[in-house]
């Protein structure tokens, strides 16, 4: 089976590997900081959106709550880094349990809503979980944050170990993202052909179908959204290590998911490569519209910008960017004369 | 672990006893009793809005009975009394159902549309790869099983529905009009694949309106009306039973 | 004190279900939230803020009420026939993005051509910060003044929906739009219509919250929020739902920051919202539609 | 067909555009004085009157200019303007550097401390600078300390009030401005000594602390909490409001009269206080407001609430109309040309912001360098004596050696008389007498 699926891959595999061999090099060639720095924040959206894309592309249960997941993983590694000095790859994995707890005590409840109800039920509880972030503010710092001191070489806890580095080019943030986003591409595939995915695409279709044929539809989506969140924990883990502060506002907040979904839903939701498509777009075109609209006006041009984009990604490409991979895709098969099932196309 | 109660020589399936089901006022189903006996072709008929469908979906846990008992008998005889049995935990009991409009899972080809199924109900992929494989012949899908099910036209969807519930190993399965809006020689084709499913040895709940298509494929009919029982028999009979002929005036014998 | 704590929640709820009723006109015929309401709201704000310079000093801004609400309209119908429409039945996703990208752009907008500073429409203070006393209860007037619109405007939507033409012709249509057709309603115009009532009455509640509301692009977005809630807790596409639900997460929200505490006030206005949707997953009015 | 949605999409744009500008007249409303159209454009890069030619010294303004923070960003640019102005107009440059000129760019950090790295690493990348004015919001300014100790370029913080920013142990920051923990002692001092005039023993009455939850907010309430216990006072009433969902404030405030509250410590935003002002007359509660800062002493306010505001009083790091601004001819000048050129007296981010640069400027001067390292050497080095714009802040200036806060820096309280702040308490910086908030009157 393994080999089939590749072969129908074959070209999605390939222009991948190409890609993070590109990725590979691209520090080395640039050695300019912002870049990488763009690109780090790059990969790392990427993966957040392989994460959500997992329930809210294949599943199309359109969540509101990665933030609360992202958070999750975010203030327990620096909480426990700060209190105990704790390793983040040890940290990691009390965060990704948390993330588990909470996905269950939200989806246990949202799962039972169709269409709008769930997507509602989830802003409300994401909005519950930050404004309770805010509330404890004793050990969670309140709207303050918390952020942890610049650690030097000369520091002891300084080193991999705490995943703490002073390279001027930011290269071991940038490796770990990439990784990490390599990662979370090969769960998605994974998941894509196992039965979970299978499942997913089944509940999407034709929920009665699916449940009259045995498939218990809240047990198949908890599990999407389970490990969803688990990914969405780890990235917060990560991604806090590299900003060194963590505060409800951004890391908890309604806005963080709606960036993550977008960065997914307009590269292609259930796609394997939609979110890192989505994120090489939106990501460098928010950067370039914001340096140079940015004295237009009272600024925010950027943003606007930003938003026309959504609009035409909506109205012209809903199945979003990859689909214009696949139409090209499709377009080759056909003069190659072989007709193909979509590999790389999943969305509906 | 109740004894499977025989009557006559024959081991039932379901015995349905006084289901009752109203929705907002309108009383769909009225203490409704029937039996399925196993490895029969039972059809269930009676003009539209008589609370067929309705029926199912009771018996199938898309609705729950207000009052009234649904008892199931498994293949190996244990009795199970079905109150709040979910869809799909019936479904793994092995009933199976298909709906009046076919439900293909549209973004899936033919050939994953059964294993989907098929994964749920077999230890391996490897397994699940044969049993699919295997259907797909039973059905004669060979050559259209890497078609998006979208792509189908309606009647092999509907085929489709009817042999992708195979993959769950139903003991009984229940098809609701799955003739509507078909041609004659695709409903010759529908019923010829019925009977070879029967002969699968599974039993058939054939939920029609149409009387003509029922009387040669069915060896006992359940007739309701206004949500009651009507009456019961073989085809050729009931159809002369002069309560019946009434509840159908107006209804359209031909096909 | 309780009697107070009623009267500020229900009249705060009044305006929250002003736009909640906005929201529900719009998804009760297509079927879609519009995310971009609390924007639509602010758009709203800043008319009134506007075409308020051409006013005498200390005048009320009610007057404004028929530019407001023509200029929103025609806004609702331009943004329906150019994007909304392209994204009915499509799928959740679609219309949640496309009107989140209009608040992006909206909320944007407004920086780029006003900046973000803080502005409030000169009312006369008395007006302003005036109000009766009744009962031992202080009512704001300028909230008696919304809460009184936000009605009359509920009043009349009911009246629209079962007394006109194109009202019963919305009705028919969110029921069924199939059959609509059939019968000889223009779904189109329909939909335009419902579309721009919607986004007038967004446009309504700024203008009724103008004198109390400060203004700067970003005003809308809770009320937004809120409203969302509000329509959600008393059952899509359901008037009488969204009234309900304006008015319980008014009280709500009263009860919460008054009695206990007002850091909590969000938490037990969504937690209710998570409660009503466990025990009814169709809202508080909310009828099941068999989605398959 | 696809040209049609385009068009369409393009169209969607253009409508809203106008849909917008419908309201243009707005900017020119004379009831608007807190929107002054020309200086909220962007600053202009300064064409020095010396030397043309010459190579600019750039300084690094990062600032909300967008989101629902911009107000202060506005504050913060115009007071960029101003020094750019007075250093390149007035002190002709930098003499030591053979009068080249100054150029201070500021830079949109967004509202948004999740986004705020992104910009100020572009901004980095782009330019060499000498000096980085960071950001007011603390978070903000906290995640730009582990970029700017990268990029090794000093950091001076402007208004930013949280202690946080220079316990990280950075080497690079260092911050001007009276923390919140140096303001609470005197906002809690003037509370006695308020409640002196009004002939009521401090501890009998009865505080409400209310405060915006977000990062400023939230440190001002834990300083103030722990204060009104050492000292023994009767705090009544403490909670915090969600800046993001404040719709009304009629619930708060009748909360706060349940609680029966003689004192009103708020911490809060322009449009917050609005509300909570509004609602307060609504519901006539009158209690003695001794606010926490920020909006408290800006112009908006007054241009929102009109003369009610006059009589309420707030702590701030510094206000415009205070001795140590007073008494200094230069700044006096930069005050002037603030007030003729945006209209409105210079607000608590903008004067930090100002005092901020002209350290900085001193400390090149002195060392006759532009050298980042050597520029964070030398502010290490230079206090009140050395540096008299140390003045300003109150207090005796000095930067720490070791975390860069200036250990002398004392916050003052204001009171609104006839439209602007003054300040009125501690005496040493009083510029006018504290006056009695329902006669305007002085106390007998």
């Amino acid at each position: 089976m393994a080999v089939e699926t590749f072969r129908k891959n074959m070209l999605a595999i390939v222009l991948f590997i190409v890609f993070l061999a590109a990725a590979a090099v691209f520090p080395f060639v640039f050695g300019n900081r912002y870049l990488n720095r763009v690109a780090i924040d790059i990969l790392f959206f990427a993966a957040m959106g392989n994460a959500w894309n997992i329930i809210g592309g294949y599943g199309r249960q359109t969540s509101w709550a990665s933030a609360t997941f992202f958070a999750i993983g975010a203030y327990t590694s620096i909480m426990l880094f700060l209190h105990f000095e704790t390793s983040p790859f040890i940290s990691m994995w009390p965060g990704m349990v948390l993330a588990v707890l909470m996905a269950v005590v939200i989806g246990l409840p949202c799962f039972r809503l169709r269409g709008v109800y769930f997507a509602i039920a989830t802003i409300a509880m994401a909005t519950i979980s930050r404004q309770l972030l805010v509330y404890f503010s004793d050990f969670t710092g309140g709207n303050l944050g918390l952020s942890f001191p610049i650690i030097g070489p000369a520091n002891p806890l300084y080193g991999p170990a705490n995943l703490l580095f002073s390279d001027f080019l930011l290269r071991p943030y940038y490796f770990i993202a990439l990784g990490w986003m390599a990662v979370t591409v090969v769960i998605v595939w994974v998941i894509e052909h196992r039965m979970l995915g299978y499942h997913l695409r089944a509940i999407c279709d034709d929920q009665d179908a699916a449940e009259s044929l045995g498939i218990k539809s809240s047990v198949v989506k908890l599990k999407a959204f389970i490990i969803s969140a688990m990914m969405l924990s780890f990235t917060g883990t990560l991604y806090v290590f590299m900003l060194r502060i963590v505060d409800p506002e951004t890391f908890a907040s309604h806005e963080m998911s709606v960036r993550i979904a977008i960065v997914a839903i307009l590269g292609g939701m259930g796609t394997k490569f939609g979110p890192l498509v989505g994120a090489l777009v939106t990501i460098p075109l928010l950067e370039i519209s914001n340096n140079y609209l940015a004295d237009l006006g009272h600024g925010g041009a950027g943003w606007v910008l930003y938003g026309l984009l959504i609009v035409v990604i909506v109205l012209f490409r809903p199945n979003g960017i990859v689909s214009l991979f696949d139409s090209a895709k499709s377009l080759l098969a056909r003069n190659a004369g072989k007709g193909k099932s979509g590999g790389e196309a999943g969305g509906a | 672990m109740v004894h499977n109660e025989v009557s006559g020589e024959k081991k039932k399936v379901f015995e349905v006893v006084e289901l009752d089901k109203s929705f907002a006022g309108v009383h769909a189903v009225n203490k409704f009793s029937f039996d399925v006996y196993e490895g029969e072709i039972l059809g269930l008929i009676g003009p539209n809005g008589c609370g067929k469908s309705t029926s199912v979906n009771l018996m199938t846990g898309v609705y729950k009975q207000d009052s009234g008992s649904i008892i199931y008998y498994a293949a190996d005889g244990t009795k199970h009394t079905l109150e709040r049995q979910s869809p799909p935990m019936r479904a793994r009991m092995g009933i199976g159902r298909t709906f009046q409009t076919p439900k293909p899972f549209s973004d899936m080809t033919v050939f994953d549309n059964i294993f989907a199924v098929a994964m749920l109900y077999n230890k391996s992929l490897k397994e699940a790869r044969n049993v699919t494989e295997e259907i797909i012949e039973f059905a004669g899908f060979r050559q259209i099983a890497g078609e998006k099910s979208t792509k189908l036209p309606i009647e092999k969807r509907k085929w489709m529905d009817m042999t992708r519930v195979l993959a769950t190993k139903p003991r009984i399965l229940m098809l609701d009009e799955c003739l509507a809006g078909l041609t004659p020689s695709e409903i010759e084709e529908s019923l010829e694949i019925v009977r070879k499913i029967n002969r699968r040895g599974i039993t058939i709940l054939f939920i029609e309106h149409v009387m003509s298509a029922v009387a040669n494929l069915c060896e006992r009919v359940v007739v309701m009306l206004e949500g009651k029982f009507l009456t019961e028999g073989i085809p050729a009979n009931v159809m002369k039973e002069p309560e019946v002929i009434k509840a159908y005036l107006g209804e359209d014998y031909a096909v | 004190m309780l009697f107070q704590v009623i009267v500020n929640g229900l009249l705060m709820g009044g305006v929250f279900a002003l736009i909640a009723v906005g929201l529900t006109m719009i998804h009760g015929v297509m079927k879609i939230v519009n995310f971009a309401q609390g924007d639509f709201l602010a758009m709203g704000l800043f008319m009134t803020y506007g075409l308020y310079a051409f006013m005498p000093e200390h005048s009320m801004p009610y007057w404004l009420i028929l530019p407001v609400a023509a200029g929103m309209y025609l806004f609702g119908m331009i943004v329906f026939r150019f994007a909304i429409k392209r994204v009915l039945n499509t799928g959740d996703s679609n219309y949640i993005l496309l009107t989140i990208g209009l608040s992006f752009m909206i909320q944007n907008l407004l920086q780029l051509i006003y900046g973000a500073d803080f502005r409030s429409i000169p009312v006369s203070d008395t007006f302003r910060m005036g109000s009766w006393e009744f009962l031992g209860a202080m009512f704001p007037i300028s909230r008696i003044v919304a809460f009184a619109a936000a009605a009359i405007f509920v009043v009349f939507v009911n009246w629209f929906l079962t007394k006109t033409d194109i009202g019963r012709a919305m009705r028919a249509t969110a029921e069924n739009r199939a059959v609509a057709e059939s019968l000889g309603i223009r779904g189109g115009r329909v939909y335009v219509t419902a579309f721009a009532i919607g986004t007038m009455f967004a446009g309504i509640s700024g203008l009724l919250i103008s004198p109390v509301q400060m203004i700067f692009p970003t005003a809308g977005v809770p009320f937004g929020l809120v409203a969302m809630s509000a329509m959600v807790l008393g059952g899509l596409g359901n008037i009488k739902g969204a009234l309900l639900g304006g008015l319980i997460i008014g009280l709500v929200e009263s009860f919460t920051s008054t009695y206990v505490n007002i850091a909590l006030a969000p938490v037990a206005v969504n937690l209710v919202l998570v409660l009503v949707l466990i025990f009814k997953p169709y809202g508080l009015l909310g009828k099941r539609r068999r989605t398959a | 067909m696809k040209k049609k949605w385009l068009i369409s999409a393009i169209s969607v744009v253009v409508v809203l555009v106008l849909a917008l500008a419908a309201c243009a007249p707005a900017t020119q409303a004379p009831a608007a004085p807190a929107a002054p159209a020309a200086p909220a454009a962007p600053a202009a890069p300064a064409v020095p009157a010396g030397g043309g030619a010459l190579e600019p010294v750039r300084f690094l303004v990062f600032a909300m200019m967008t989101g629902p923070n911009a107000e202060s960003g506005r504050q913060v640019q115009m007071a960029a303007k101003t020094a750019e102005w007075y250093i390149n107009e007035v002190l002709g440059g930098f003499p030591s550097l053979g009068g080249r000129p100054i150029h201070l760019n500021v830079v949109d950090s967004t509202s948004d401390a999740a986004q705020a790295p992104m910009p100020f690493e572009a901004a980095l990348q782009a330019e060499d600078y000498s000096v980085v004015i960071g950001n007011s919001n603390s978070s903000i300014a906290l995640t730009q300390l582990p970029i700017v100790e990268a990029h090794q370029i000093p950091m001076i913080t402007g208004a930013a009030a949280n202690i946080a920013i220079s316990q990280q142990g950075s080497s690079f920051s260092f911050q001007p401005a009276a923390t919140s923990r140096a303001f609470i002692p005197t906002q809690l001092d003037f509370l006695e000594y308020y409640s002196g005039h009004l002939g009521i023993p401090v501890k009998e009455l009865r505080l409400g602390l209310i405060f915006a939850d977000d990062a400023w907010g939230t440190d001002n309430a834990n300083n103030t909490r722990q204060q009104v216990k050492e000292r023994g006072l009767n705090l009544v009433f403490d909670q915090s409001y969600n800046v993001a969902a404040f719709t009304d404030a009629t619930p708060l405030i009748t909360a706060l009269m349940a609680a029966d509250v003689d004192v009103l410590l708020p911490s809060s935003y322009p449009a917050d206080l609005s509300l909570i002002f509004t609602a307060m007359g609504a519901l006539n509660f009158n209690p003695l407001v001794v606010g926490g800062g920020a909006a408290m002493t800006w112009p908006s306010l007054y241009a929102d609430l009109g003369d009610a505001v006059n009589g309420l009083t707030s702590v701030d790091s510094w206000v415009s109309d205070q001795t140590g601004a007073r008494e200094h001819e230069g700044w006096q000048v930069m005050n002037d040309w603030y007030e003729e050129q945006f209209g409105e007296f210079i607000p608590g981010q903008a004067g930090p912001t100002m005092f901020s640069i002209m350290l900085a400027y001193s400390a090149i001067e002195r060392i006759g360098s532009d050298d980042p390292i050597a520029i964070r050497d030398e502010l290490r080095v230079i206090d009140e004596t050395t540096v008299d714009w140390f003045k300003i802040p109150n207090g005796v200036g000095d930067f720490d050696n070791v975390t860069g806060l200036n250990t002398g820096a004392r916050a003052v309280m204001m009171q609104w008389q006839n439209g602007r702040p003054t300040a009125v308490f501690p005496p040493e910086y009083a510029a006018s007498p504290l006056l009695n908030p329902d006669t305007m009157k002085p106390f007998e």
